[in-house]
């Protein structure tokens, strides 16, 4: 077997952040989505949207300096940048649900090649989960990225054929950046686009549930 | 002269019933009006709707509201999280009645409400499990689900500055579902970190006008936190 | 016929005014309502609403203190009360739709018996009357006052049995304030409560399109 | 570095075409973005419908677009006023189209388009002339009308004070539909009285977030006003 290096939570991050321009309106889910905050480069300005009422927050405060007011859904202490605004809930989702963000990174238990999502419960015969604002920001945002490792712990595929979780959404996941891979979702297939380095096709294609069509060249 | 600031906490909560539907503001721990609650509590009335975002942490605060045995039903996003011991404990017994809201539907029912429209079209949940037993229409070829109004006897809401008048600001992210509870139920009831004279406030920085408030009692921002911090205890 | 003074329009705004506790949340019409917020007495506290965005407006500003900026909805330079508060449209009517008015007083073409009411067009083939925002207030709000001279200044009816003007909301009117009278709409009737110095129940009767039923004395 | 300020008028307008649905912010007069409309006027597009309060007065502003034959539709709650001799020369000739909306319904098809509500009930107009052709349904024994959202190409609107990430205060009684259209437009350009830094406006009173903003031009207030009275003159 050809050797390869899965990203770490941290640079996964890191790879999606490369891939928002300056100017975005973003959403971060929690987990690793959460992580894409601290890896914006230095200098490029992205607006962070939290559903809580928060416009241009930024990254978590000195422990000295934490503003118990101040926190984003994730529950977690924040900064506001220049330029931040607080707003109520039903204007923050009237953000969300109206389209204005450009882009939204999401966790998943499941994506399914049709653009489907699963990440907010875990079973249909589990009558308690807590959907938050996940339905909101997947139904509303022209652009859903999800961030996820490649594989569940047990080592199954988390990119399916059909989600056999309950739906978050029906198709609309636009890409999904895992641990080994940038995968587009596209007409009902998902796309590599990018391999980490030393991964080969076959290795990928294993660790998924769906067929996997490939933009990029196979391991030389 | 019009005051609408009351005395105590009993006074505050005066009225409140069993079987009321009452709003609880805050997201988080952050703009939870945590005096009110255990105002509530002390109160009594049993077989209460709560809306709100979580159903409790802890043994504190909504927590410690349904272990007492007063929630009949809870209306809100997010039951199941870090510590919601006693949602847990009670859901699973078949003791308390759940209904999960998308956040944004939560909020959006919440603010028809107060703004007299008692129905309105969205996508989410649209092809989900929440989407069951709703009514479905298409707007230019894309299908939405019907969502109704949600009204509340009693909103339970804390806010940073408050005048006579009953004006209100937040503080920070503690705006969130306060402002549109405050909208939403028959009798709005604040919580203050503090008053101020009337025309203090900046006129275009009003968050919720007077108009939505009924009665205003103070609690300071030290003493709130202490109420937390005995719960938790 | 017996003497009797009609009310000035002045002076039916004073006593409507009369009728308006403290603390109540107010919206006044065009014409005659908007001479009740000069005739409130001193010292009560009374908030006027206003649909472009106004809570606690005050009365004009001398002409040397003109805010260019702060208008009410009936176009006139207003000042703004201590306590007051601004807020954009759609604000301003949830506060409107949603039954957060205590009361508003509106003008009138015509009313009828049963609380129609019909204030905006002059006939159904009129194609361009201006609405505004007179149907929200008429279906938002809890109490809708009508105030208005008995008759057209032709001598006509404006209190009828049913409206031949299109309605602006059916059912909806609680009293009726004319220079002549105060009735009251309970049940599909007109029920006089108060009548000028000097009027008798046949004079005002025959002044109007509907018969009226009524509480006060005859003149005697 | 985000900076949402154009040149000019005419970059801050680029991209309006013919036959585009155009949201002008004001209620009266005030907040009513002139200089924008004029530019609107020289640019020249046609075939236009506009959403507005008010349907013009006087041979300025938009009657003076309306007059230039621009205009195909107009949607708004006060079309027939003192002044609105344009309107009603256009309309008697059947050279204008008319959408008479209630102004409460107007607000909120308007800010439904902009919190991604595609329709939503309402009581207003039931039982009256424009509820024509309008479906209904009975929510708790009460009739409404159903309400679709009102979209725009592009909206034109007077803030007070912006910074450069397009964050807007109003000035008073100026705020009226500029902030729910801002919310409602593909594009959304903002006349400015004036920019300031960013971190210079106050959190919690920015009432149009920069997110809805994608296009400022500074007009001073003077500058406004002396287009208001040439206009006039």
């Amino acid at each position: 077997m050809i050797a390869y290096k899965s990203l770490s939570r941290k640079d996964l991050a890191a790879r999606i952040a490369r891939d928002i321009p300056e100017g975005w309106y973003v959403n971060l889910g929690i987990g690793i989505p959460t992580l894409v905050a601290d890896a914006i480069p230095a200098g490029r300005e992205v607006i962070l949207h939290s559903e809580n009422g928060i416009l241009g927050f930024g990254p978590a405060p000195a422990p000295d300096a934490i503003d118990p007011w101040l926190i984003n859904a994730g529950k977690q202490h924040v900064t506001l940048n220049p330029g931040g605004s607080f707003f109520h809930h039903a204007d923050s989702f009237a953000i969300i649900r109206g389209g204005h963000l450009d882009l939204c990174v999401l966790g998943a238990f499941e994506v399914a090649a049709n653009g489907d999502l699963a990440n907010w419960a875990t079973s249909a015969q589990d009558s308690a989960p807590a959907v938050g604002g996940a339905m909101d920001l997947a139904v509303g945002t022209p652009r859903v990225w999800v961030a996820t490792e490649h594989t569940t712990r047990d080592g199954a595929p988390k990119l399916v054929e059909r989600c056999a979780y309950p739906l978050t959404a029906p198709g609309v996941v636009n890409r999904v950046y895992t641990n080994l891979a940038v995968i587009d979702v596209r007409d009902g297939h998902f796309v590599v686009t990018e391999m980490v380095a030393g991964l080969t096709r076959d290795a990928l294609q294993a660790q998924t549930g769906v067929e996997l069509m490939f933009e990029v060249p196979e391991y030389a | 002269m019009i005051n609408k600031e009351v005395r105590d906490i009993a006074d505050a909560l005066s009225g409140i019933e069993d079987g009321q539907v009452v709003m609880v503001g805050g997201f988080g721990s952050v703009g939870q009006p945590d005096a009110l609650i255990e105002g509530l509590i002390e109160r009594g009335a049993r077989d209460l709707t709560i809306v709100a975002n979580n159903a409790g942490a802890g043994r504190i605060g909504l927590a410690k509201l349904m272990e007492a045995g007063r929630v009949r039903k809870i209306i809100c996003s997010f039951p199941r999280s870090a510590g919601s011991v006693v949602f847990e404990e009670l859901f699973r017994a078949g003791k308390l009645e759940l209904e999960i809201v998308p956040q944004g539907t939560l909020a959006e029912r919440i603010r028809a409400a107060g703004a007299g429209i008692p129905g309105f079209y969205t996508a989410t949940t649209v092809g989900t499990l929440l989407a069951r037993g709703k009514e479905s229409r298409v707007f230019d070829g894309r299908t939405y689900v019907l969502e109704q109004a949600l009204h509340a006897d009693v909103a339970l809401v804390e806010a940073w500055r408050t005048d006579r008048m009953g004006n209100c600001i937040y503080r920070e992210s503690g705006r969130n579902f306060n402002a549109v509870m405050a909208m939403a139920a028959r009798t709005t009831v604040v919580q203050s970190c503090g008053m101020v004279a009337a025309g203090v406030l900046d006129s275009e920085a009003i968050v919720t006008p007077g108009i939505f408030v009924d009665r205003i009692v103070v609690v300071p921002e030290t003493a709130n936190a202490r109420i937390a911090e005995a719960g938790a205890a």
